[in-house]
């Protein structure tokens, strides 16, 4: 048995996200060799009923975007799709910026973030995780529950994701007279409150 | 769903001026922002109430213009590095707004459009494994640290009191530098548009005088008002 | 999409046997196109991870039997795994508050608890039981097993039984500023996928 099917066979029982390293860790190989396992395996799911979806250290099988609606009329409950103007700001904030603190994205978006994203953390579209620079702050991110919403296998199948990311990292860094560039601390008003 | 934003139609400080610039159809610049400071201030003077939570916000976007605006209209004033930081970080801040917000449009046009499904859960006979850390006490100690991990009413009012009566100061301030720079560079108006360009910075004061009447309407209300607010807690939950 | 992949994705979801009239019904396809549809598949996914078994009338996607070994050894580890503190969280609002719906979990929490409660599932301290007032979701109680474990033979001598109770109710059914209650609407968005 290959190490691609192999890998198939765990993705496909566990059905929920695993780690490349809990992979690596179950088969006894390298990293290396289960992320060309990995890309292999996504060649070969090409256009069938099942996707391949991969998202920072993880991997996870889901249906092919393509049969969502079928899929849609035989699951039981009902999904909600209405996400509000906050909800879909902050979501873009957090696709395309992501990983990203709370103050940064009160400071995009001019108001307080805080119960919105609870809001987006309970309903399980974004997810927070430590921040490697401050241990007291977290960082927010998107979830394979996103990413399957929005029917992308990859973050950066998004529409023009790199150079948004680009785009938003020249505005950072460029230094305000006579001021160090912002971008490393950006500060919020409400955030002392 | 869920969890509804009871005033979904609520538009931030950079929204309003977003649309205010977008209704002119300008770029983003100090040259607009100027042009369209009397319209936000309006605009705020209309609020009457700030959302609880963002008056600070919008207060600051405001006094920031105000700076933009006096520079416009006296070019001779001097403004301070921080003021100048301060400008060019509301520009930046409109900006990359304005991409997210366009970028928005997208992310709701592919929201729930093809959607790929988790599995079902895979049906397994539960064995029964507990742990060792099932115990009353680590439980109890558990379902402690849940409640204390609820968000919590808290009482805010005073820090928002503060940075509005700061605000306030700082207001007071600006009106007082650029009456004195009218005073001192009421010469270099040529002769012909002077009655004009006094009449403009006469107004604009007039528009800051009511701003600071809003801001010190706006603490008063605060005084001795709960606010509600979710405090982030620390512990990263493990999955 | 080909009927086959059609297929695929709804078998993979599913992961339970499916009869070949159910699927004609589903697809609206005869079954002789299902049939030769299965053929495809079968032929499809041979020296993959994952296999097509059929059984008199009945189709369903298993894991490829040569991985046996694996995923018994992956499902022990499952049920022996460090609960962590979001599991012990979890646990202790399903016995404080269960029966409790995940939505309400979720909303105690601040975070999506999905994943945490199949694995409470699978190793039998929390059970699934049908929620009387929706039909389409469920509500989880801690099981006898778990009570005699810890030691208790009614839920009430739990420490603080009825002061954290009523706690976490109120909390519920008090809205937090710019959200609803959570009573008010019993769907969720990740419950159902």
């Amino acid at each position: 048995m290959t190490l691609e099917a192999k890998i198939e066979a765990v993705l496909f029982w566990k059905a929920e996200p695993v780690t490349v390293v809990r992979l690596a860790k179950i088969f006894n190989e390298t990293e290396e060799a289960v992320k060309s396992a990995l890309t292999i395996l996504e060649e070969k799911l090409h256009s069938r009923g099942v996707s391949l979806l991969r998202k920072d250290d993880e991997v996870a099988l889901r249906t092919a975007p393509e049969a969502g609606g079928l899929i849609e009329t035989l699951a039981k409950e009902e999904l909600t799709k209405d996400l509000g103007k906050a909800g879909l700001e902050t979501l873009s904030i957090v696709l395309y910026q992501g990983p990203i603190s709370r103050r940064e994205i009160d400071y995009v978006r001019g108001v307080n973030s805080n119960f919105i994203l609870r809001n987006l953390l309970v309903r399980g579209l974004v997810e927070k995780v430590e921040n490697p620079r401050d241990q007291r702050s977290f960082l927010y991110r998107p979830t394979f529950d996103l990413l399957s919403f929005i029917g992308i296998s990859k973050i950066d199948e998004l529409p023009q994701y790199a150079s948004v990311r680009q785009e938003i990292a020249t505005f950072n860094s460029t230094p305000i007279e006579g001021e160090a560039p912002v971008s490393e601390e950006p500060t919020s008003v409400t955030e002392s409150i | 769903m869920t969890f509804t934003v009871r005033q979904p139609s609520f538009e931030g400080p950079l929204d309003v001026l977003l649309n205010l610039i977008e209704k002119r159809k300008l770029f983003i610049n100090d040259i607009s922002l100027a042009k369209v400071a009397d319209d936000y201030l309006a605009h705020i003077k209309t609020l009457g109430q700030f959302p609880l939570h963002d008056s600070a916000n919008f207060v600051l976007v405001a006094s920031t213009l105000v700076l933009i605006k006096s520079k416009s209209l006296l070019p001779g004033l001097e403004l301070t590095t921080e003021e100048q930081g301060d400008i060019a970080d509301l520009e930046k801040r409109l900006k990359i707004y304005k991409k997210i917000k366009e970028l928005s449009v997208g992310i709701k046009e592919r929201f729930g459009r093809q959607i790929s499904f988790e599995p079902e859960q895979r049906k397994i006979d539960p064995i029964f494994s507990p742990d060792a850390s099932m115990t009353i006490t680590s439980l109890s100690a558990a379902v402690s640290d849940v409640l204390k991990n609820l968000p919590k009413k808290e009482f805010l009012a005073k820090v928002i009191v503060e940075k509005v009566m700061s605000l306030e100061d700082m207001i007071n301030h600006l009106t007082k530098r650029v009456t004195d720079s009218i005073r001192m560079s009421f010469k270099e108006f040529s002769k012909n548009d002077r009655a004009s360009k006094v009449h403009v910075i006469v107004s604009f004061l007039a528009m800051l005088e009511l701003v600071k009447q809003g801001i010190i309407s706006v603490s008063q209300e605060r005084h001795g008002e709960d606010i509600v607010m979710e405090t982030e807690y620390l512990g990263v939950p493990k999955y």
